[in-house]
């Protein structure tokens, strides 16, 4: 199994979400973050001092798969999340050696 | 006390101290000792102190509150809070007395009030004073009481996110009692200054300069927030500065329509100016800041507002509306060049322009006032200001009134800090102030 | 209406009813049925009426919202916006005429008022009650109104983060009508205990006693917040808490001063005493937390100021200045106890003290204006109290109006709780408590 | 001014323009030039205005400010509040000239009024306006700026999350020159409409259809927004929109009650109706979403709330308290049904329900007092309306009195839309749209 | 060692974290997330627009803990997480290669 | 490739975020997570009742590296983060198998 972490543009949440339903993806996690990158912050005014703002909101989005489902996925968040500009992210794969469902104590595949 | 009751105890309305209300708009064509009161003069200034007590609660305190750091927004939210508590106690035990009743001795009485009226001992029920004769004393006393918190409680804005809470409190007290209670007697009380000719309607020296005067030595002596010029600093929720400069602007007309101390053609033109005055400067400032930084903040359009409110203070009541336009567009653009590059050039940490707005506001005021009042809009001194009637003189005894609070306030003000300092320390340690002032001092943070 | 449509109706500006107010203050000297409207009182009093109606929405709702936990702001919100139109409503239909108007027969006047004024039937527009004879009665009836509004709105603070709206609801109508009204015409329109000459100037029994009693038993009858004790329940929001306890403190000069029903001395006198207190009650609490929990909270300072609120309405009007600091001060270390300590003796779940601060400080006032009344603050009752005029019989009275109170409102509160707990449950199910009120009662939830 | 430097001036008191006030309210007895000034209904109209400003900042800014998402609660707050600021400046310069002081021309006054009070030139210290007899010409000029202020301002509920703040700015400076002051003096400054008999107490048509039609067309020619069905674009902070609703309710009573412009009796009515019919109308709208959707929303409740005070608005100082009763209502039910029913079966995207509240609230409300105005709240008609006293012809009044201003307003407001349009662009681009208006037209944003 | 990352229901917390403290974990790290999964979420009304909101307030919680650890880790956070209703959540088993203190530079067993 | 994941105290970030950036680290991603460790939280108080704060913030700095790196990062976050005082933070690395730029769909060493 394979955890699947991406950054992402806030506002792609639900485009990939759909996708990643479509593919038969029961559930993800995400959490807002802030992110350092090559794409440029702003700068925000306060009374002449202009404080510099490095970090953009994103989504972090952490889908647990099989590994067999593994590259249908990176390819739908990537399809889908893509706007072409600066800043529209990354996905980060690491291995997962265990999982399970708390409700019922499920493992593994089953879990997911 | 219900009317009901009233005449459960069997007495006559008349006889009753509440319908003395109504007598006293008709008893003129009565014999008898005539009631001075006016219902409708009591019911404005009762009015005008709620409203200036709006002003500082919690007013001031979301203006200031949203302008800091989340960790230390309650902290801020304390120290308008707190003012307000301790300040009404001291005024009522002592301050009134001293900046609001006469000294016996005349000499003397330049310079403070008398003691008789400690705890407000001599105000009985149908006190009134002759600074204010057609209304109760107690309000009198109540509206004064309102300046008093409100005066203190903005020097706030220059020691914001680093000083003890006891420490500030302390410091509310020594200068509330040793700067604004002499600084108010020498303008409103009888002293020297007013007697010199210096016109402040409603406070530009006596509230505003004072007050900014006080914050400037309070954030030297205090010295830099940690983290100033590198951490982020920006406000952390202009909703609620919004909010607190909103109802500093509503709450501004009990401040200068209310210093009429009537209901009537004066307090209409104090309202007026007061209103177009405040528009202008924000205006002032929107514009000045939209074409030098390119974008109209939020923050610039409340600040403006605000300086519009503090110079138009002392001025309205003696100017007219262009008068209050062309003070309150002056207003906007000064404060945003003291606010903004002033305090850059010179590198103080007035933390939230209290000396950048109310003491440059406030100074600029009070010599506009000079310049631009209308012997026509206020009979009491018929000879106006310098480009208006001619009269040059006025502007003498203004730069007069400037020159003394700032000298007298900068002076006592930096001997109380240092004398505080010495006693328990003015500011808190550096783990403090970096892990916020709320959890720290109040044991509270705002959860969201 | 604009005047200007007055003239266009070709009538004479002095036979227009707005030109009645001027005439008011005037027409004693001329002839004719003069009209006994004051302009100056009935401004003070609209005033006045917007004041209170502020205390409870935003003033009270955020109080208590800024308390609760964010998962249940919506809902405490909910809970003061809603009481206010409901009540408004049937004070209309029915509360005022009940409670304020004279029942005809002589012997059931001790006891409930009379039912002709249902809709406000006989309200005219020149309608004047005895009750306020200055005024138009349109505002004396939304005056009381604002006051019947925030009294069961009070007793919110007890039942906090459990309860179903529509039971609420339902408590909020059958309190008013059952619990309210009643003990409001006992006590100030023309029921036993007024002529048993019980002093409450601004509602100590009425309001702050009453609501705090049923505030005690509504929290018994609930049973606790799941969670309590083991979970972090602190205030989500002391900002809001801050912003509501400043609206309080300001509406409070409509709700004791207002109570004067008139723009003159007493009303003066009234404000005066009450920002005295309230300024010395959140010293108070201030001071004892500070000593004993090391630590001055933001929500101590703000609970102290609205203890000395509480506990002053009933004095302001009779107590003078000094006695208004003695009350302030006693309340606030009083109800800091009570809120703090004797609830965690008792063990019972008052969310937000309710019963602690404004049935404690309701009684305590009620007691303390006893002993403080001053014969020479209120010409109505010249005896005074037990301490400043030796007049001890006025304790008596003072503890039959507190236990009358207390007893009649703990006994039909509890009637009327487990009557709708009978017919459609007081308490949400535990997965609702849990989850939140704001998203499942109302569908709505903050996305900050 | 303090009176102490009246004395100081060597003044006798009675000369001071202060005390002018005082003799107002006493010298129908004496001899000479009898001062017109009341003191109580200049205390209340002050109030008012203070009031009324209230309503606009901070009160409107808050509620539209909870409704949007997070990402643009500066940028709304800072059209409220950019509005107030720029409209006071306009209508010192011009705006009260033309829509409050007669044209000479009496053919032209039918359509505008006259040039002659640019500056406010002609206003002195003690300049009474006919249109309001009995105070200060400064404070009538000053309460109708306040109605000038808060109208343009609602708008801003229709354009909601998309239009530039230069095309915002620019949009209520010509719509409140050509749109605005036009209407207001046909309605109350002694145009066409007035004279036709329409009865408009407050301003339903002037203020809420006008603002109403002009959001619709605004929301129209802008197109929704970018999102809209598919993101979840319910309201960031509810909380602020019960703080801004709430206030906008207190100060509705400047609103309706100071559009009596004295202090007595139909100032009275018109308060109580506008309390009666608020809190219906809240209930109205709770109580049908409680049983369509299944839940009593807190934004339902609030809107509803405003809904009643925009029916009650042309109706109160006309119809007793069942009137506004039935008024209220109605307002809950219909605009509950036009906000969420209509608006989806359309489709335009009124993103706060501008016209769906103010628009059909105001036009509701301007019908309903034709047929529920009674002869015997406003002596100055008589005749009262349909159902009440029979007089059919009121009806004819009212619905053309909403044609005119509907039909006119909805031209002038679409010519300058497209005109700005033209010029300088009114929609920010999709990118500022999305990544939202606080941080890129105002270099802000909230930090919670 | 393994880094054990469970996505629990908010108001679990306190509970999982005795449990943990008792079994010799010194330490956690807890972020707010949003789950979406197979318990449905809610709608929210605004004036008539009824908005789906399907992402629901989770709990993330992370722990470092030695190999020898693991299951009775799992196990405490499984029994007490449970509900038994649905959305109860996950718990992903990762491999974790290398741990500092970042105040001692200690390292991997010492560090947790 | 490796993912550095280090909890640090908040007012560390900006002197990290340099240190890491001068070492040729062009992207971050950060989360406001809450720590609950050795160091002691604190109370808050509440008309009386004293509520245990036991979880302090803390901040979450993501970084996706080329393993080459990874002793130079680890090195720099530990020296930058450190205040010495108990509470400093920790750092996991866990191996990170696949990277996708979503913008250009680079990956690995590339999309870093
Ligand atoms: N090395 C990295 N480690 C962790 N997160 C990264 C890294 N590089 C980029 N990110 C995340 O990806 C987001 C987008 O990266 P950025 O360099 O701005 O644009 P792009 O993805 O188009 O190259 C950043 O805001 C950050 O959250
Ligand atoms: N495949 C997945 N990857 C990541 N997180 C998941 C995944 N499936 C579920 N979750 C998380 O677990 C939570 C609970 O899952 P859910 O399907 O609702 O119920 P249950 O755990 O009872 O099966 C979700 O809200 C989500 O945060
Ligand atoms: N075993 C662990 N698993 C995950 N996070 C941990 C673990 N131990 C500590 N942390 C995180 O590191 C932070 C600091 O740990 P703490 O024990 O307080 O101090 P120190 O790092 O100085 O030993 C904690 O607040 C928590 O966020």
């Amino acid at each position: 199994m394979k955890l699947i972490t991406a950054i992402i543009k806030p506002f792609k949440l639900d485009e990939v979400r759909e996708s990643l339903s479509a593919l038969g993806v029961q559930g993800m996690t995400v959490t807002e973050v802030k992110g350092y990158g090559r794409q440029k912050g702003h700068t925000e005014i306060y009374r002449g001092a202009e404080y510099a703002v490095s970090f953009l909101p994103k989504l972090k989005i952490e889908v647990a798969v099989k590994s067999e489902m593994l590259d249908a996925v990176v390819d739908a968040i990537t399809s889908k999340a893509k706007t072409g500009q600066i800043g529209d992210g990354k996905i980060f794969v690491t291995p997962l050696e265990q999982v399970v469902r708390i409700r019922t104590g499920e493992t593994d595949g089953d879990a997911l | 006390m219900r009317i009901e009751t009233l005449k459960k105890a069997g007495l006559a309305t008349l006889a009753s101290a509440g319908m003395l209300a109504l007598t006293a708009g008709t008893a003129f064509a009565a014999a008898a000792p005539k009631d001075p009161l006016v219902a409708g003069d009591t019911a404005w200034m009762i009015t005008s102190s709620a409203l200036v007590l709006m002003m500082t609660i919690p007013g001031l305190g979301l203006f200031y509150g949203g302008m800091v750091r989340k960790k230390n927004v309650l902290a801020t939210l304390a120290q308008s809070f707190g003012a307000t508590a301790l300040i009404t106690v001291l005024w009522m035990v002592i301050g009134y007395s001293i900046a609001f009743t006469p000294n016996p001795d005349a000499g003397m009485n330049n310079w403070i009030g008398g003691f008789s009226y400690l705890f407000l001992a001599p105000m009985k029920l149908a006190s009134v004073s002759s600074l204010a004769p057609t209304i109760p004393e107690s309000v009198y006393m109540f509206f004064q009481m309102t300046f008093a918190i409100i005066t203190p409680a903005l020097i706030a804005g220059a020691l914001a996110d680093r000083m003890k809470f006891s420490a500030f409190l302390w410091f509310m007290a020594l200068w509330l009692l040793l700067v604004y209670c002499p600084i108010a007697h020498w303008v409103w009380g009888g002293g020297w200054l007013g007697t010199a000719g210096a016109m402040d309607y409603a406070g530009g020296s006596v509230v505003h300069l004072n007050a900014g005067t006080a914050a400037l030595v309070t954030c030297l002596v205090l010295g830099k927030r940690i983290g100033l010029g590198s951490e982020n600093m920006s406000p952390h929720n202009l909703v609620l500065s919004v909010i607190g400069a909103s109802l500093l602007w509503v709450g501004w007309f009990g401040f200068n329509a209310g210093s009429a101390l009537t209901a009537g053609y004066n307090a209409g033109m104090a309202a007026a100016a007061t209103q177009i005055a405040t528009a202008a400067a924000a205006l002032g400032w929107m514009v000045a800041e939209w074409i030098i930084a390119k974008k109209p903040s939020v923050l610039g359009m409340i600040s403006g507002a605000v300086a519009g409110l503090v110079a138009i203070t002392p001025a309205s009541g003696f100017v007219d509306p262009v008068g209050a336009l062309i003070i309150g567009i002056s207003a906007g653009v000064v404060c945003y060049i003291s606010a903004v590059w002033v305090k850059k050039a010179f590198g103080y940490d007035d933390s939230l322009d209290a000396w950048g707005v109310h003491g440059v506001g406030g100074a600029l005021g009070a010599i506009m006032t000079g310049m631009f009042a209308k012997g026509a809009i206020n009979s009491v001194y018929p000879k106006g200001g310098w480009l208006t009637d001619g009269n040059f003189s006025q502007m003498i005894a203004q730069f007069k009134d400037v020159g003394a609070v700032f000298v007298y306030c900068a002076i006592v003000t930096f001997i109380i800090l240092k004398a505080i300092d010495l006693v328990i320390g003015l500011r808190v340690s550096p783990e403090v102030e970096v892990e916020g002032l709320d959890i720290n001092l109040h044991g509270e943070t705002v959860h969201d």
